[in-house]
């Protein structure tokens, strides 16, 4: 380890030391501010520790990770993600009751894992990023394990992830008695040749591999946790669950896939398009049967998954940048989405706002919010004038791009039926409210804090959806560094 | 830079008429008639800055990685259509203004944005700028009809939003599938319109890409097929809403096949005429037959519509001179039309609480004004020579006639059933006994009247002197069919 | 291969027998230090009073109360007989003799034996269906899980310096100075963690008769309870056997041959560990927990540290 | 070895499918202690004896204690018993037995023309810790901060409940 690998991987080190400084904090002070004071300017300083690690960038550091152009970007991509679940959260768990300060800790290790993930080069990266990520989760999805829901949550999502885990290292267990090695890079020279090391095992690898992260990612037909986390979590870390976990590992998967030269494999692609073709349709239409705000989006985010692994097919670097910004559009949407879920049910105890009914005349009653929500939903549905328009444009432009006309297909009818129930529950917050029921709803008043950020990110989200070069750009940048063979 | 102007100032006076109707509704309906003002006297002021063929035009970068740019350009049929923007935007916010009072700040704020959006829609020569716009007018509609709509207003804003929706999805799959092929011709990531034009497609893409872009605007126009949202949503609409919706939403879809289907795909265009031809005139005689059913006013004039947007279509796909004008014509002519017809009838909703006619009846003599006017306005519907309606609806019988006569001969078939429906109405709302619906409403007020009489003035204009406006529109139509490349 | 099977019938043998034999010599060893005589009326010095307990625990009814869990009841006694016996083929008596070097992992395969012999203790408590069986299963099982911890550590001092975990090698390497020198610190720990591995007193408590009445082997008696019984002196000897090798230098020594020094050593701890019992009270449960987590840990970890540092420095 | 490699790796799976179909907690957890020894026979077998070393000791010889432990601590009696015994119907282990059967056919095929497992070189500690700490160092300090996770999120959860 030579001073600049250090430098490289500064953001997973500074990341590392402030979670130690939180955990001593804790330990010494048992003080709900002070833990997330010193998260938050972990995650700042983490945030800071970028600029240096691009100077040493792209550079492979070990085996086990490559911090490149595209690390980097999503790194701070996802510390942003987080930084704002944790704006978000300390209102919400201030009205928790139980001791919160754990919870930043947690926080803090889920991220880690996450940083791992995006800059992992190697399975073992991939298997323990992935872990990182996964087990703090559970402690963050049963944070207040008073109502029995995020407990539930909790031990579901333990059980997946722990099948999902199986799969993982059965498929990259006959990878690599395919290929005697673990390393990305390597994996890739290994099958140099035209269809070398391609037979059956290998194919059986990479297809319980991408299993193993489809339970993660909930891509259908292994999406069935996904309501009841999503449901069972706080708001907040319901956030965290569809957008940095998700994030993290697509983003691994993106690598493994480019670096190991997994993709150029006819079986391959068409599995993925049928994961894909398969997510969009019942993500969608399952979407339609629920009258949970939070269940909706859950399904709603399979469906994206989905629009995602579109973009994903169009390999290379198109689909590094298609990716990439639908990742961006995806986070900020969807966290601006629980944000206002979050908003709306802290300081009400225990109890989220999450009934499509509760929601009955939000515009009239809490004009701002809804219309954060508002615009939330249309980015979900991919309308003008927010991020997710341009999503869907980069999504739609990678299945043609590659001409899968099954898979572009898909996703208009995908959309089609997406609208839909955004916009029912666009109607419903339209809708004058009734009398008895707003008093529940009412009662959130959110936190400073919360609502800042809330606005931050409608903010970011009108503002890239009307104006996207920078991000563009930025992104655009980031793909051509990212040192692919 | 006054392109931009043209897009922002609706815009800007939507956010402000939101943020001050807290203070007091007034605000809003004061600020946006001034917005509407403001952009009409924009349009009229000597447009310059453009060459060419262009009027005006302005192009910058917008997300230059992806190669859309915020590209904006008006010739004489922009031109005319956002003049027509303009008007019909001045007169919805007059006739709302006494009909709204709930949420009036919000209320403007959409009314305004969709303004925009079909301002936008009319200039933008980005495909994907064009695509933006396309989809920004429907949010603020879906708006307008969900929260200030009649009793089914939500049916309607949902089945609304998804046809149309559906079809921008096709037309954005097709505008991406267009510009990926033409980045494999010359390795240029672009979606500006005059670029676009040259490339060169196989017959069997060209059509794939025709219909999805055909499609898209056939539902928007509405090609009888496609239609089945338009009454819904007319009716459920609040008037100012179905005034934009007839007199704008729809030209937009016109518009579209005007600008973008035949010039960018004119071999796959030529080859489908007669289908669409025959979509035109399935409109005319089938919209003018249910319109004929209805007992519901507003559905009668959205079926109405229906008719004569078929007129449209008819007249696009014969593609001539004469028929393009006739075009043009028809769809000045119906916005001013079908607006105040609409607003008629939502002034005769706000009286009488009610839109079914077999409640109404003889209402000459308690409203004569209101009920001149309505007659007026029926008549032009029908087309009455020396109003506008038949100056666009002849034009374009003539040069379809050249090309089909069986098309054109249909066609005038409809024109007489239009004839039925118009007096149909009437006579079952003005004369005959007076239903007791108690008490003698109140007739048009001032404000109203002023409303219908630059609308009557418009009408006669187009109908006695219609040369201005062809002149106006000529060089923007000549631009479209050099474009074409269609003999 | 007669060679080999000698060596492993032999070291089985001797190991058994001696195993019985203990319970004699605990026995009048407790005596002698208690000031009272212990058993001495069958055959010369109580010798034979081995046989005679032998034939009365292998002629008692073989009996599973009904109960009990009878595929655990029966499995219980045999795991710890089995993997005590099991950890003992790793063990160089001498450089002759000796079972199996476990390709030069002898030390972990030791370690492994004895932390799989917690399963007699935990499946008989739980399968004699009986809460005072059950508690001391607990007990067990919580103990020696803790002391596996520092069981092990300690030994890392050992492995660091000797560079290997093949005991043959730890042994050679103590050719200059045994290791109780430099691992002083760790022979403590190690010593210590071992006696509560095969809870032996003063660390019985799994088992501890004024509490739990008996603990685990409540329900066992006859041969199943002969065999924990011996199983115990079979763990007593293994330990004084790695504490021997590992510390002291295993069958090195000057002028005796090198099987009787090993004797000499192991025998010496044997008589220690007696001697701990006739010294020492039982602690607390929680003061053992305490005690094993709060100062045995930290120092397994220090010596290790220190260790390392050292050995880097040098 | 060629025999003892097979004779384990039957004992492992054997095992194995008694810890699934076994109704009696315990018992399912004798089997996968079973199971986790004949894993390390196979690894030992394969030239890895440190990797079986550490599978008797951690796995074997520590985490299952645990499991035992907290399994007794339940105290599950013959109701769970029956219980369990219910959920084993043709009805939910067809389909995943199914699949597995696919699964190994597929794998025993490929393996009869592929390679067979043959014993490598055999590997000592000594290098096993020179990688583990030389590149795979990072591996090692996420690893901890994994098992901080879980020692954090156990801390929390078992204390509110």
């Amino acid at each position: 380890m030579s001073g600049d690998d250090i430098l490289a991987i500064l953001p997973l080190v500074v990341l590392g030391a402030a979670l130690s400084i939180v955990v001593l904090g804790i330990a010494l002070r048992r003080d709900h501010r002070q833990a997330a004071i010193l998260a938050a300017v972990g995650l700042v300083l983490t945030f800071a520790s970028l600029w240096p690690a691009a100077l040493a960038a792209p550079r492979q550091v070990t085996p086990l990770f490559a911090i490149d152009g595209y690390a980097l970007l999503l790194m701070g991509l996802i510390i942003a993600e987080s930084f704002a679940v944790l704006l978000l959260a300390h209102g919400y768990l201030q009205h928790l009751g139980s001791s919160a300060d754990e919870f930043y800790a947690l926080l803090l290790l889920t991220t880690l894992g996450g940083l791992a993930l995006i800059a992992g080069s190697h399975f073992v990266s991939f298997f323990l990023g992935l872990e990182t990520l996964t087990i703090p989760l559970l402690g963050l999805i049963a944070y207040p394990s008073d109502p029995p829901l995020p407990l539930e949550a909790a031990i579901k999502y333990l059980i997946l992830a722990a099948m999902s885990s199986a799969l993982l290292l059965f498929g990259m267990a006959l990878v690599y008695s395919r290929l005697g090695t673990m390393e990305f890079a390597r994996m890739a020279v290994a099958q140099a040749g035209e269809g070398q090391g391609r037979d059956l095992l290998w194919i059986s690898g990479v297809a319980l591999i991408f299993s193993g992260v489809a339970f993660k990612l909930s891509l259908a037909p292994f999406h069935l946790w996904v309501a009841d986390v999503y449901e069972g979590a706080p708001a907040p870390v319901t956030g965290f669950v569809a957008v940095v976990s998700k994030s993290a590992v697509f983003a691994l998967l993106l690598r493994y896939f480019l670096a190991a030269g997994v993709f150029r494999d006819p079986t391959v692609d068409l599995m993925v398009g049928v994961f894909a073709i398969a997510s969009m349709l019942a993500g969608n239409l399952l979407a339609l049967l629920q009258n949970n705000v939070k269940r909706l989006l859950a399904y709603s985010s399979v469906a994206h998954l989905g629009y995602l692994l579109v973009a994903f097919l169009a390999t290379g670097a198109a689909a590094v940048e298609a990716v990439l910004y639908y990742l961006t559009a995806y986070g900020v949407t969807t966290l601006a989405a629980f944000g206002v879920v979050t908003v709306l049910s802290t300081g009400n105890g225990s109890t989220e706002i999450v009934a499509l009914e509760d929601y009955r005349g939000l515009a009239w009653r809490r004009p701002w919010l809804a219309g954060a929500f508002i615009l939330s939903l249309l980015s979900l549905a991919g309308l003008p004038l927010t991020m997710g328009f341009f999503a869907k444009i980069y999504a739609a432009a990678a299945g043609i791009h590659q001409g899968a006309w099954p898979l572009v297909g898909a996703l208009v009818v995908g959309s089609v039926i997406g609208l839909f129930y955004y916009l029912r529950v666009i109607v419903v917050i339209c809708m004058p409210g009734t009398a008895e029921i707003p008093q529940r709803a009412e009662a959130g008043t959110g936190s400073v804090l919360g609502l800042a950020t809330l606005a931050g990110l409608t903010g970011v989200l009108v503002w890239l959806g009307v104006y996207p070069a920078p991000a563009v750009g930025l992104i655009r940048g980031a793909a051509r560094v990212i040192g692919l063979p | 830079m006054t392109l931009v102007w043209l897009v922002l100032i609706p815009l800007l006076g939507g956010c402000l008429a939101w943020l001050a109707a807290r203070r007091s509704p007034a605000w809003a309906r004061w600020i946006s008639l001034v917005a509407l003002f403001a952009e009409l006297a924009l349009l009229l002021v000597p447009v310059t800055g453009g060459h060419g063929r262009w009027l005006a035009e302005v192009d910058l970068p917008w997300a230059p990685p992806l190669g859309i740019r915020f590209h904006l350009a008006m010739d004489g049929l922009s031109f005319a259509l956002i003049l027509l923007t303009a008007v019909l935007g001045i007169l919805s916010v007059l006739a709302s203004w006494t009909e709204i009072t709930e949420k009036v700040g919000f209320f403007h704020f959409n009314l305004l944005l969709t303004l925009t959006g079909v301002v936008g829609v009319f200039l933008a020569l980005d495909l994907l700028l064009f695509f933006f716009f396309w989809e920004l007018m429907l949010i603020p509609m879906y708006f307008l009809i969900v929260v200030w709509g009649h009793e089914r207003r939500v049916y309607a804003a949902i089945k609304f939003f998804l046809f149309t929706q559906g079809g921008g999805l096709l037309l954005l799959i097709a505008i991406l599938t267009l510009s990926f092929l033409y980045f494999r011709q010359s390795h240029v990531v672009t979606f500006d319109y005059l670029t676009l034009l040259k490339i060169h497609l196989s017959p069997g893409t060209d059509t794939l890409l025709m219909l999805g872009f055909f499609i898209a605007f056939a539902v928007k126009l509405p090609a009888v097929p496609f239609h089945t949202w338009l009454p819904d949503a007319h009716t459920e609409a609040p008037t100012a809403g179905s005034v934009v919706l007839a007199g704008l939403l729809l030209k937009t879809g016109a518009y579209g096949l005007l600008r973008f289907v035949i010039p960018l795909f004119p071999d796959a265009s030529v080859h489908f005429a007669p289908f669409a031809m025959g979509m035109g005139v399935a409109g005319i005689i089938y919209g003018a037959t249910l319109a004929f059913a209805q007992t519901d006013l507003k559905r009668l004039v959205a079926y109405s519509s229906v008719s004569h947007l078929g007129f449209v279509l008819l007249g696009i796909y014969a593609w001539n001179g004469l028929a393009l004008q006739g075009v043009v014509m028809q769809m000045l002519a119906h916005g001013l039309s079908t607006g105040a017809l609409f607003i008629l009838v939502g002034a005769l909703q706000e009286r009488l609480k009610t839109r079914d006619m077999g409640k109404m009846g003889g209402l000459w003599t308690s409203m004569p004004r209101l009920a001149a006017i309505a007659m007026f306005f029926a008549v032009a519907s029908l087309g009455l020579p020396g109003l506008g309606d038949f100056v666009g609806e002849f034009l374009v019988l003539l040069g379809t006639y050249r090309i089909a006569p069986a098309f054109a001969a249909a066609a005038a078939a409809g024109l007489v059933a239009s004839a039925l429906y118009a007096l149909l109405l009437i006579q079952r709302v003005f004369h005959g006994p007076p239903s007791g619906t108690g008490g003698a409403p109140p007739d048009l007020a001032p404000r109203h009247l002023f409303v219908m009489g630059i609308m009557m003035a418009g009408l006669v204009w187009f109908g006695m002197a219609p040369q201005p406006v062809f002149d106006a529109v000529a060089p923007g139509l000549d631009n479209i069919t050099a474009f074409a490349r269609i003999p | 291969m007669m060679a080999g099977l000698a060596n492993v019938f032999g070291i089985l043998l001797v190991l058994v027998i001696t195993a019985a034999l203990l319970t004699w010599v605990e026995r009048r060893l407790l005596g002698l230090w208690q000031d009272r005589l212990g058993p001495n009326r069958v055959g010369p010095a109580g010798l034979l009073q081995v046989v005679a307990d032998m034939i009365k625990i292998l002629f008692k009814e073989d009996w599973v109360p009904p109960f009990a869990d009878r595929i655990g009841f029966i499995l219980a006694p045999a795991i710890v007989m089995a993997a005590l016996l099991l950890g003992f083929a790793a063990i160089p008596v001498t450089p002759g003799i000796g079972v199996w070097p476990v390709d030069g992992v002898g030390l972990l395969f030791i370690l492994a034996m004895i932390s799989l012999s917690v399963y007699s203790t935990v499946l008989g408590g739980w399968a004699s269906n009986n809460k005072y069986a059950i508690l001391g299963s607990l007990r067990a099982v919580a103990q020696m899980l803790s002391y596996e911890v520092f069981l092990g550590l300690s030994l890392l001092g050992v492995v660091l310096q000797a560079r290997s975990f093949d005991l043959r090698q730890i042994v050679a390497a103590q050719a200059g100075m045994w290791f109780v020198v430099p691992q002083f610190l760790g022979f403590l720990v190690f010593m210590t963690a071992g006696i509560a591995a095969i809870h032996r007193l003063p660390f019985d408590l799994p088992e501890a008769e004024s509490e739990l009445t008996a603990g685990f082997h409540t329900e066992y008696s006859g041969m199943k309870f002969g065999i924990f019984f011996i199983g115990e002196y079979v763990g007593i000897v293994l330990v004084s056997a790695m504490l021997a090798t590992l510390f002291f230098g295993g069958w090195l020594g000057p002028v005796l041959p090198p099987l009787l020094w090993f004797l000499i050593k192991t025998g010496a701890f044997v008589a220690f560990f007696i001697l701990l019992r006739a010294a020492l009270p039982r602690p607390r449960y929680d003061q053992l927990m305490a005690f094993g987590w709060k100062l045995l840990l930290p120092l397994a970890l220090l010596n290790l540290m220190v260790t390392a540092a050292v050995l880097l420095a040098f | 070895m060629t025999v003892t490699f097979y004779l384990a790796a039957v004992v492992a799976v054997a095992a194995t499918l008694q810890v699934i179909i076994s109704a009696n907690a315990v018992h399912a957890l004798l089997s996968l202690i079973v199971s986790l020894l004949a894993v390390a026979v196979v690894f030992y077998v394969l030239g890895a004896p440190f990797a079986a070393a550490l599978e008797a000791i951690v796995y074997a010889g520590a985490i299952m204690v645990l499991f035992a432990f907290v399994v007794m601590m339940l105290n599950l009696g013959a109701d769970a018993t029956r219980q369990e015994r219910g959920w084993l119907v043709p009805a939910i282990w067809v389909g995943p037995t199914v699949l597995s059967a696919v699964l190994l056919g597929e794998l025993v095929y490929l393996l009869r023309t592929g390679s067979a497992p043959a014993g490598g070189a055999v590997v000592s500690p000594e290098p096993v810790g020179a990688l583990l700490f030389g590149p795979y160092v990072l591996a090692v300090e996420l690893a901890s901060m994994l098992l901080l996770a879980g020692l954090i999120a156990a801390f929390h959860l078992g204390r509110s409940s």
